[in-house]
């Protein structure tokens, strides 16, 4: 592609601090909300009215950012290439004269989409700055402090949102499919192997003993397995507790724990 | 009203503008106000119990009075009006974790059936949450099943849509929608995506119905 | 103030009556309460609304006014008194630059479904922005869109309205504005899946519904 056309030019006219500014881009990639907020901060530098932006000028903008992130060795997020790619098409589009044969949208056309979608981020970008200008309650005006309720013909009324709703709902959908994310899991009791586990020995505890008795052979010599098994036995036992299958105590903080089974009836 | 002999030396506001704000803070504060703590948090040079009185002379006669709390300032009710607070006396309890997932099955398999609810949560459906919810008004009973037993089923009632702000159930977000919004924990990323067979798979009739995207 | 033209050939108390009424009522709750609700707990043969007109103009100019939210009226102090109330400020979990722009953008947008959001900030969702808003009670699912796959979309609540002191989506500041300069039109991207006529025409479903008057 030749650089001497009119508009291929322009970038070579940028000024110091525009440049400057250029490669503080470069240095803050993360900053940015995605390819279409970098166009629209690069935008910017043309210091006219998102509605005459020059796309062309725009597209070499936001490719020679690539191209200098790409030497300075930073990682693109893959948005931020197609947008590069599909910016290269664009431009060379724009250079070259029109296919006739070619029934899809012109250049012209899909330029003229770009800065609208620039303008409309921009204009929602005001408009969310205006809103959180706005008076807001709790900060500028307030509710009543002191509602009042009368003590009379009392009524309970349960109340739930609708994201309780939805998590119920997720819970019980989903509850096979979590999995306690685990590394090596050579090394992990579960708490349902643990309860599992414990069902079975549970008659056998007719008197008080430790816990850490009742933990599997080969899991409580390896310092990691012997606090995996030894946490999802303590769960386990928990749970048979609130079921009232055992009972369980502690002399004292740090004391061993002792378990029991608790007889039928 | 205004009433510029009573502009202090200082430059406090006028009295009429120290009493909007002594309305303001008894109104939101919550709990009654001191003088002291008007005073406190009026601008210097305020008579806040000046501003006080002529507070308490404009309420006189309306449907709230403002009236004295032990040392304290408050607003409340004329008690003439008290038979209109009796709807506002209402104890909100959140609904037990059982209620609230039967509910939320009721929602997005209605019309479902008692065996069905206890099948999908695994467990035993008490009694006291289904009589709880009809009660609410929030499920009601549906059409009987045509199988054998004809079993009652539960649908949600208009009054469970207006309380959750839902033109419909089928407004309900499904399981991918869950996901993208982050309520659900994607870990198999797009699952939906991958592994449609563990999302609608083994929903019983309504619910593809309801989900049929 | 007595009109005791206004009185009613039912039994309905004088119109100073209601507005005493209206006015306890709506003191006593921190919640913006409907006029539906509020002609439920008026004595029977009263008009709610005048009585709010009435009202509306008596706090007008003083520390607590009445205001509208949505189809609700409640009571809320003077933004311009805000500085006194720095005790009763309540912290608010700052939200992100991008949960702020998607918040606009289903104000604006409102019908809006995810991948519109997407599209108007390039930039995928991450989870939890709109869990969060959902949290928030500021956004909640508004009716599916009747395209394939039959999105869930997104709009803003009563409590939206109410945090920002809106009186309704319409009032939200310079949406006249955007709106003529066509920057809330569903705009795609030329030769994309859409067909071109479809650009043109209205909004989409719902929008129109929502703010033509």
């Amino acid at each position: 592609m030749s650089d001497g056309d009119l508009f291929g030019a322009l970038p070579e006219r940028q000024s110091v601090t525009e440049r400057l500014a250029a490669e503080a881009l470069i240095v803050d990639v993360d900053g940015f909300e995605g390819p279409l907020d970098l166009l629209l901060t690069l935008s910017r530098t043309q210091k006219v009215d998102l509605r005459r932006i020059s796309v062309l000028q725009l597209a070499e903008q936001y490719l020679g950012f690539v191209n200098k992130a790409k030497a300075l060795r930073i990682e693109l997020a893959a948005d931020y290439l197609v947008m590069a790619a599909w910016l290269a098409y664009l431009k060379s589009r724009l250079l070259l004269p029109p296919d006739p044969t070619d029934d899809g949208p012109s250049a012209e056309e899909l330029a003229a989409h770009l800065a609208y979608q620039l303008e409309r981020l921009q204009a929602m970008r005001e408009a969310a700055a205006r809103l959180m200008a706005r008076d807001q309650k709790g900060r500028d005006f307030f509710a009543r402090g002191l509602p009042e309720t009368v003590e009379r013909a009392r009524k309970v009324t349960y109340s739930a949102t609708l994201i309780d709703l939805m998590r119920a709902y997720a819970r019980i959908r989903t509850k096979d499919e979590f999995r306690p994310f685990v590394m090596d899991r050579d090394h992990l009791f579960t708490m349902e192997q643990a309860l599992e586990r414990m069902r079975g020995l549970i008659g056998y505890a007719a008197d008080w003993s430790d816990l850490e008795t009742w933990l599997p052979e080969g899991w409580d010599t390896n310092p990691m397995r012997r606090r995996s098994s030894l946490a999802a036995h303590f769960a386990a036992i928990l749970e048979m507790a609130k079921r009232g299958q055992v009972d369980i105590r502690q002399g004292e903080t740090f004391a061993p724990i002792q378990i029991r089974r608790k007889d039928a009836g | 009203m205004s009433e510029p002999i009573e502009r202090s030396l200082f430059e406090a506001p006028p009295i009429a503008e120290q009493e909007r704000m002594v309305e303001a803070i008894l109104f939101a504060s919550t709990e009654p106000v001191t003088v002291a703590e008007l005073a406190a948090r009026l601008p210097h040079g305020c008579d806040a119990a000046e501003a006080l009185a002529y507070l308490r002379r404009r309420y006189e006669g309306r449907g709230v009075r403002l009236v004295r709390v032990g040392e304290a300032w408050a607003f409340r009710t004329a008690p003439d009006l008290g038979h209109l607070m009796q709807k506002e006396v209402v104890e909100h309890r959140k609904l037990s974790r059982a209620a609230i997932e039967t509910l939320a099955i009721i929602a997005y398999h209605q019309p479902v059936t008692r065996a069905e609810i206890e099948e999908i949560r695994g467990v035993a459906l008490s009694r006291g949450t289904i009589d709880q919810l009809l009660e609410m008004e929030w499920i009601r009973f549906g059409r009987r099943r045509m199988t054998p037993g004809r079993p009652v089923t539960f649908v949600v009632t208009e009054t469970f849509l207006d309380h959750f702000g839902l033109e419909s159930a089928r407004d309900l977000p499904g399981l991918k929608d869950l996901r993208a919004a982050g309520l659900l924990d994607n870990r198999p990323l797009p699952g939906a995506m991958q592994r449609p067979d563990e999302d609608e798979g083994e929903a019983p009739d309504g619910q593809s119905e309801l989900f049929e995207d």
